[in-house]
């Protein structure tokens, strides 16, 4: 296992990590109370949300651009 | 727990529109703004003419389609029913009034200095302004610069800015005082009728325990807080007449 | 390295750096579009939404949704075709097709910044909503979709993909000595033609595609719910709305792949890379989805005329007989007509570009009329309660801004194509 | 209770609100005008004080709703018998004419000429007034009646202004002969009441809702809330209700049974309904023998037989059938209802047999044809209100057994038509057949029984010789006489026609505007040209000011003390006061001021028949401790606290606490006729009009032309009004009717309301329509003609298709063609311009019409 192939994985799994935890634990597809349902549990988790499809699909650039290690 | 709602009794409207009125001095919409609407109905040919009125204000729906729509939960509907938009947050991209069934929504298209304009009342003539203190409306009612409910939101009042989105609140501000909305408050037959129908001696529970009753386009399964006693509900042929100036 | 030698001192390929009199109208042009756009645009600001035709519906009897609605659905269909086309290419190694590889990823990602400027200048708040979004967004509401998958994960992937599969040709031309060497160095970022590096490209391109297509299918979806998860509004409810937003989601984006395809290629000489069987193939992909969509528009005025409710009946009237008619057969027409004929170059084996082209505007008419008729009519006819029928014509001000959209990108596509070749560059016998 | 928010914020705020904050403040949450923890110091002061509404007819309590004294809202005052804690729609928009600067601000004196629209100089309320007052004394000292002094409908009761009329002496014109003056006319001359019929609403079970707007009009006594209210608890305990009108109205959903009658043709409706009660023998013989004069003998002559006492009082005499002699009335033991009889040589028949035979022509069948509807409605009417009536049922309420007779009609405007006063005659008959008047659920006419001076004064109808004055008091064409603003129009414009010599040279217009409200627009731009000087005394600038006014003094809207009112609902007897809200804005002002301002610069203010003593008669304080002292200006609030005193009360603290003084309910033998004391007031009901026939000959004698004494006649008998023999391409009835937004013309002045009401138009029958090419929302063209000159009279409006209307009909709402408020403005014509007035388009009692034979085509094509 290669670092590159770890950094990437690692981009991937965070990227991955912020939209699920933005998605599900801060903007909430679900609710209890009727004002609950009005708010992101977090503020600003929908950006986070953004950031994490960024990150994730970042894990490209830096597969593909970062010096290969041996050489 | 408290879940407002409003009773229309249909075999008491007499399609005044005293409603619409209140409804737009105590909330102080500008021109061409009727957040209370009253149809006027007519059906049939000559002489077996049918006319009825239909007040509508709006539905309050407990399973409102503006509510799940809203982008951003400036639409959202409080735990004691009331369904309201958070003139502060709006975007104004108008995807409630879409999604609503009912046509209970009002954009403000203008900048609300134009649209009180329409009136033609120089309400910053001196000889006013000297007492009104150049208030817009004149009357301006107060009660709709302060938050309301527990989550402190800027809910009650109209043409606050242009590019958002208002509608009936059920005078939010009123029932916080303990009073009726205005419209409610100001028929002279007692056609509206509201209160807290989880509380099973209120008025309004009292008024509808086993009556005959329908919800607007309850097929839709928005289940409105707005229910109408006596009376259909609007036939598909019915001809709206008597419309007043709600053109920009 | 010996491949950069062989080619010091030609000028940089396909006119990139070199301003002819001809770029300089094209780009006047669209410049004075955008210009009148942006204009438009301050007048609504400052006017408010009233200087735009849409009206509250019911009580105003107007639409509150119009013509820039319409187009945010628009041009995020025509982003479809471009990212499609270039996962294709990649997954299954379509070589002949690289010609269109980078027009449709540019393809791609204009489309996407114009749908997404096209809800900008939808919201009563702008500035409001650009923030709002980020701060507040609810997964409830099918906005989500749009805002989160379409305009940024689908934006910021095509752009990814853009750039990779650009680098190769970045470094080309980092070799060169001209005035735009500087920038491509940083463009480059370094790339040395090695196999690994090649090997890893296409790795990554592959998986990119792969993450891709899924996401597109979503984004096209989730568009189509903004419309079909609403009872309230005779037309639009229904299941098949998202399938069909997909499909004529190609349909325009490919159409405008032929036509940009064809323009290079004539523009640029380069019949070569740009050869027929790009078109045939983009012809037959385009007649396949007409074919398709309009199964799904037969189904659609059959549903509308068979046994309407009647609240889907006043829409069915207003559509096929009524005040949308005329722009309701139009736009079937402009589908049909192109199907008919790619399907006779396609028996008869006889592609003519030139038909192509006209097929490829002919259906983006009939798209942004069928996107159209998806908004108003639902709103102006859609009636449960008995409100008058209300009507809905666009103003000034919105011809002014979505001519703006159009100019904008012309102008991003002229711009590209002065900075870097749009036809990837040949490479070298290893 | 209400959140703090300081006035300086709070203001900063109104200032600030809308779009370009929106884009600077997009980003924090906090309005500007939420109040900071500084403001709650000073927070608002929020209070809430009583009143009257001042724009409706029935003068509703209301309470208003202030923030640092400035009136933020009206609503309906808790505990008002008429609209107890609600509000009509003009009740709350007229908040937004006490703010409005298009209003009168100061005293205004013409500078340019007259006839045009108005330029103005603004005055001191002391240089106007000292103009009025030259003005009124240059012609006072020729003759005090040559001042006219007319008022639309007042707004409080009239005491302050017929105080200043009788101090003056001048003449006076109301607006009664545009509402249902003709109506009271007949009732005074038929039972002695002065009113209109209504019904005993909350006990009646089967009501004619005779061109009664049921639910937007109300009537002359109530507004269209207390009624309504009335006729819903009515309905719930199963009262019928028969729509007797061209149009549906919003009477619709409460209508059992819509009777689409032809304008102009409830006199044949209501004879048919007599022949019917009769056939059907539904007669309450008791009610007609012992309270009407049915029995009465008359001669061939057609005179009543009579007998003079010793102290030569004619007493009628009636056919004893005890004693089988013609015994006077009050003497008889069994009178004869029926038959003829010989009396020394002469045949001498019973009232009642000759209205028997009278009726007997008029079938279902003849009037189905004349009204346009079907016959068999007609009989199945007559027999459901015969039955419901229960002729000879009685009941009990407080202790008082009184006939029972749950049927009634409920008739106002109607009465304005060309046959409007034997119509309203006929009308009565119908329910004195049945013996409903003055019985419980029966026929009413007031919340109390009392006889008016004019029963008496009907009995012998003076028809004098020329000259008249400009009025035609006890002229030759009018011996009765409502005194009609119209016809004071048409003798201005032509006085040797009419015999009159003195035309009024000076006019004081108190909050009235012939020019937009009254029929026959024309007329009243002809006329009042006419006038020496005219001063008017209103909070707008009215287009009969703008046109004609040498002054206008600008009166306060509600801001301003007024009454005493009445605040019962029939039921139950309360009175008010309107109490101002606010101080007047601008430089307005009460009336009561401005009368006292006028009173004293005339110089009529104290002193033996001044205004001060006609104010203390007028508020009953004569000889009172509480009378005002002579001679001293009095203060507005005082006068009203010496008379809130006067009643014994604390005084008029009294109202400002209380809002209101509930008197009680009125007692059974004050409201029904039958159980008054004497029954009925001790009246004679005349269901034969011995003084009309008299003065019917009597006019025809002095030669007026026929047009003039037609009518006259002893019983309701049919013609074909005039308006009909007009050319048949004319071939359309043109109505005019109220719109529930709306009150006459001023409320046109109140934006609110006018967008509340759209802009003008006029129902057609689609029928119509596709007959005559014409679809919803065309421009068309109306143009009227009048039978007897030939005149043509167009106006221009849009179309708007209803099945709610006759095809023949074509109506229009009245209050619109306003150019006086730039909001009003542009909303479309009123149908005054194309009605006529005068000869064939008004009543014999000198009232109004409105209606008029049309034809109408879409603008550009000709008919």
């Amino acid at each position: 296992m290669t670092r590159r192939g770890i950094v990437t994985g690692g981009l991937i799994v965070t990227g991955l990590a912020l939209m699920v935890l933005a998605y599900f634990a801060g903007a909430a597809p679900w609710c209890n109370t009727a004002v609950e349902c009005s708010n992101p549990r977090l503020e600003w988790s929908p950006a986070i949300f953004v950031v994490g499809v960024i990150v994730a699909f970042s894990s490209a650039l830096y597969y593909s651009m970062s010096k290969s290690d041996k050489k | 727990m408290t879940r407002y709602a409003m009773a229309v009794d249909l075999n008491r409207c007499q399609g005044c529109r005293a409603c619409v009125e209140a409804c737009k001095i105590e909330n102080n919409t500008p021109n061409a703004v009727f957040w209370m609407h009253v149809f006027r109905l007519e059906e049939g040919e000559f002489p077996n003419t049918k006319m009825t009125f239909l007040p509508r204000p709006c539905q309050h729906c407990n399973n409102a389609p503006c509510v799940k729509v809203c982008p951003v939960g400036a639409r959202y509907k409080r735990e004691d029913g009331l369904v309201l938009t958070d003139f502060d947050r709006c975007i104004g991209c108008r995807y409630c009034e879409v999604a609503c069934p009912y046509g209970v929504n009002f954009f403000n298209w203008r900048n609300p200095e134009e649209a009180w304009g329409e009136y033609q009342i120089p309400f910053d003539d001196p000889d006013l302004a000297s007492v009104t203190g150049g208030a817009v409306p004149p009357y301006k009612n107060p009660d709709h610069d302060v938050r309301h409910g527990p989550e402190q939101r800027l809910t009650s009042g109209s043409a606050h800015f242009k590019g958002v989105m208002e509608k009936c609140t059920f005078c939010v501000h009123r029932v916080e005082q303990g009073m009726l909305p205005a419209c409610v408050d100001t028929c002279p037959v007692q056609a509206l009728r509201f209160g807290d129908v989880e509380d099973e001696d209120s008025p309004i529970s009292r008024f509808l325990r086993d009556k005959e009753s329908f919800q607007l386009l309850e097929e839709l399964g928005t289940d409105p807080s707005v229910v109408y006693v006596g009376g259909n509900p609007p036939s598909s042929h019915a001809r709206e007449i008597e419309r007043p100036l709600t053109g920009v | 390295m010996t491949v950069a030698h062989s080619r010091v001192n030609e000028p940089l390929p396909q006119g990139v750096g070199r301003l002819s009199r001809r770029w300089f109208l094209v780009v006047g042009l669209a410049t004075a579009g955008t210009a009148i756009g942006v204009v438009g645009w301050l007048v609504e600001h400052e006017q408010g939404m009233v200087a735009t035709g849409m009206r509250d519906v019911g009580t105003m009897g107007g639409a509150t949704w119009g013509l820039y609605i319409s187009m945010v659905v628009y041009f995020v269909g025509v982003s479809f075709a471009g990212i499609t086309v270039a996962a294709l290419i990649r997954l299954f190694n379509l070589e002949h097709l690289k010609g269109v590889a980078r027009m449709a990823e540019l393809l791609t990602v204009v489309a996407l910044l114009l749908g997404a400027l096209a809800i900008v200048v939808d919201l009563g708040q702008p500035l409001r909503g650009l923030v709002n979004l980020f701060r507040y967004a609810r997964p409830q509401s099918p906005f989500f979709g749009t805002f989160s998958l379409v305009v940024s994960g689908y934006l910021f992937s095509s752009l990814v993909y853009l750039y990779l599969t650009s680098r190769p040709d970045a470094a080309r031309l980092a070799a060169k000595p001209s005035k735009l060497q500087p920038l491509y160095r940083v463009w480059a970022a370094g790339y040395e033609d090695t196999p690994d590096q090649r090997a890893r490209d296409r790795r990554v391109t592959f998986w990119l595609a792969l993450a891709i297509l899924p996401l597109l299918i979503v984004a096209h979806s989730s568009l189509g719910f903004v419309f079909g998860l609403q009872v309230g509004r005779p037309g639009w409810f229904g299941t098949l709305q998202a399938p069909a937003f997909v499909v004529l989601a190609g349909v325009s984006g490919i159409g405008h792949l032929i036509v940009l395809a064809a323009l290079v290629r004539r523009v640029l000489h380069e019949e070569h890379r740009i050869g027929m069987e790009v078109f045939t193939w983009l012809g037959r992909f385009l007649m396949l989805l007409l074919f398709v969509y309009l199964y799904f528009v037969v189904v659609e005025i059959f549903t509308a005329i068979y046994q309407p409710t009647v609240n889907e009946q006043r829409i069915g009237d207003a559509l096929l007989t009524g005040e949308y008619a005329p722009v309701f057969w139009g736009s079937v027409a402009a589908l049909a007509l192109p199907a008919v004929g790619l399907a006779w170059m396609a028996v008869t084996r006889r592609w003519r570009i030139g038909w192509m082209v006209a097929f490829g505007a002919l259906v983006n008419l009939g798209a942004i009329g069928k996107r159209f008729l998806i908004v108003a009519p639902s709103q102006t006819h859609g009636q449960l309660l008995p409100y008058p029928v209300g009507t809905y014509t666009p103003s000034l001000v919105e011809y002014a801004v979505v001519l703006g959209l159009f100019s904008l990108g012309a102008l991003l596509i002229a711009g590209f194509m002065k900075l870097f070749p749009i036809v990837e560059m040949e490479e070298a016998a290893p | 209770m209400m959140q703090p928010v300081s006035r300086r914020a709070f203001l900063k705020g109104t200032a600030a609100a809308g779009g370009t904050l929106a884009a600077s403040r997009f980003l924090f949450e906090t309005l500007d005008t939420v109040a900071g923890a500084d403001a709650l110091a000073l927070g608002p002061v929020e209070d809430r004080v009583f009143t009257t509404c001042w724009i409706g007819k029935q003068d509703c309590g209301m309470t208003a709703r202030r923030i640092d004294g400035r009136v933020v809202k009206f609503e309906g005052m808790a505990g008002h018998p008429r609209n107890d804690g609600t509000l009509c729609p003009k009740g709350q928009a007229q908040i937004i004419s006490i703010y409005d600067p298009n209003r009168v601000k100061t005293p205004l004196i013409r500078t340019n000429a007259k006839g045009v629209s108005g330029e103005w100089r603004e005055a001191s309320w002391d240089e106007a007034l000292q103009v009025v007052a030259d003005e009124v004394n240059r012609v006072r000292a020729e003759d005090p009646s040559l001042v006219l002094w007319q008022k639309g409908r007042s707004k409080s009761e009239a005491l302050y202004d017929n105080a200043f009329i009788k101090a003056l002496g001048s003449s006076k014109l109301g607006h009664g002969a545009y509402c249902s003056d003709t109506g009271y006319r007949a009732l005074e001359y038929t039972l002695g009441l002065h009113g209109v019929l209504n019904p005993d609403l909350l006990s009646t079970r089967y009501l004619l809702a005779w061109g009664w707007n049921i639910t937007n009009a109300g009537g002359n006594k109530f507004c269209w809330i207390t009624w309504p209210r009335q006729m819903l608890e009515a309905r719930e305990k199963g009262l019928r209700i028969v729509h007797i009108d061209p149009r549906l109205r919003a009477a619709g959903p409460f209508a059992d049974q819509w009777l689409p009658i032809r304008p102009s043709t409830d006199l044949a409706l209501a004879l048919a309904l007599c022949n019917q009660l009769i056939a059907q023998g539904y007669l309450d013989r008791p009610y007609l023998t012992r309270y009407t004069n049915a029995p009465y003998l008359v001669g061939e002559d057609g005179m009543i037989l009579k007998e003079t006492t010793g102290d030569d009082q004619e007493i009628a005499l009636v056919w004893d059938i005890a004693s089988g002699s013609a015994r006077p009335a009050t003497e008889a033991a069994e009178p004869a209802l029926e038959g003829g009889y010989d009396i020394d040589g002469s045949t001498y028949r019973t009232a009642f047999d000759l209205f028997k035979e009278h009726v007997n022509g008029y079938t279902p069948e003849w009037a189905g044809e004349v009204c346009g509807v079907d016959a068999s409605l007609i009989r199945q009417i007559a027999s459901e209100f015969g039955d419901n009536a229960r002729i000879g049922a009685t009941t009990v309420i407080d202790g008082v057994e009184v006939p029972y007779r749950p049927v009634g009609i409920m008739a106002y405007h109607m009465a304005q038509q060309e046959l409007g006063f034997q119509a309203l005659r006929a009308m009565t008959m119908v329910t004195m057949l049945v013996g409903a008047p003055g019985a419980v659920g029966g026929q009413l006419s007031d919340s109390t029984w009392k006889i008016h001076k004019n029963y008496a004064a009907f009995e012998d109808l003076a028809v004098n010789d020329p000259p008249y004055d400009f009025m035609l008091k006890g002229s030759k064409y009018f011996p009765i006489n409502t005194g009609f603003p119209g016809m004071v129009a048409k003798v201005m414009q032509d006085p040797a026609r009419y015999g009159v010599e003195k035309l009024p040279k000076v006019a004081i217009l108190h909050y009235v505007n012939p020019v937009l409200a009254f029929p026959s627009q024309p007329d009243f731009l002809a006329s009042y040209t006419k006038f020496e000087h005219m001063t008017v005394i209103s909070p707008w600038m009215s287009e009969t000011a703008d046109l004609f006014a040498d002054v206008v003094l600008p009166a306060a809207t509600i801001e301003k003390y007024e009454g005493p009112l009445s605040a019962g609902d029939g039921y139950i007897d309360a009175r008010v006061l309107r109490l101002p809200p606010m101080d007047p804005l601008f430089e307005s002002r009460g009336e009561i001021d401005i009368y006292l301002d006028l009173a004293e610069k005339i110089g009529v203010l104290g002193g033996e028949g001044g205004y001060i003593e006609h104010i203390n008669s007028e508020l009953g304080l004569t000889d009172t401790s509480f009378a005002l002292p002579d001679g001293a200006r009095p203060d507005v609030r005082d006068i009203f606290d010496r008379w809130a005193k006067a009643q014994g009360l604390s005084g008029i603290d009294y109202f400002e606490t209380n809002g209101i003084w509930v008197k009680g309910p009125v007692p059974p033998t004050s409201a029904y006729g039958y159980v008054t004391d004497p029954p009925f007031g001790g009246v004679v009901h005349r269901l034969y009009g011995e003084s009309l026939l008299k003065a019917g000959r009597l006019m025809e004698e002095k030669g007026a032309e026929e047009i003039y004494y037609q009518d006259y006649l002893p019983f309701p008998t049919w013609r074909q009004p005039t308006m009909d023999s007009s050319p048949e391409e004319y071939d359309l009835y043109l109505i005019s009717y109220k719109l529930v937004e709306h009150k006459q013309s001023r409320t046109t002045l109140i934006p609110l309301l006018t967008e509340l009401s759209g802009k003008q138009r006029i129902d057609v029958n689609p029928a119509t329509a596709r007959r005559l090419a014409i679809s919803d929302g065309d421009e068309v063209v109306v143009e009227s003609h009048n039978a007897v000159t030939g005149e043509t009279r167009s106006l221009t409006t849009v179309a708007s298709l209803t099945d709610g209307i006759r095809p023949d009909v074509v109506g229009m709402p009245h209050h619109f063609g306003s150019w006086s408020h730039p909001a009003s403005r542009d909303l479309g014509p009123t149908p005054n311009e194309v009605f006529f007035t005068g000869e064939g388009y008004m009543g014999q009692t000198a009232d109004a019409s409105f209606q008029v034979k049309v034809r109408i085509f879409r603008r550009g094509d000709r008919a």
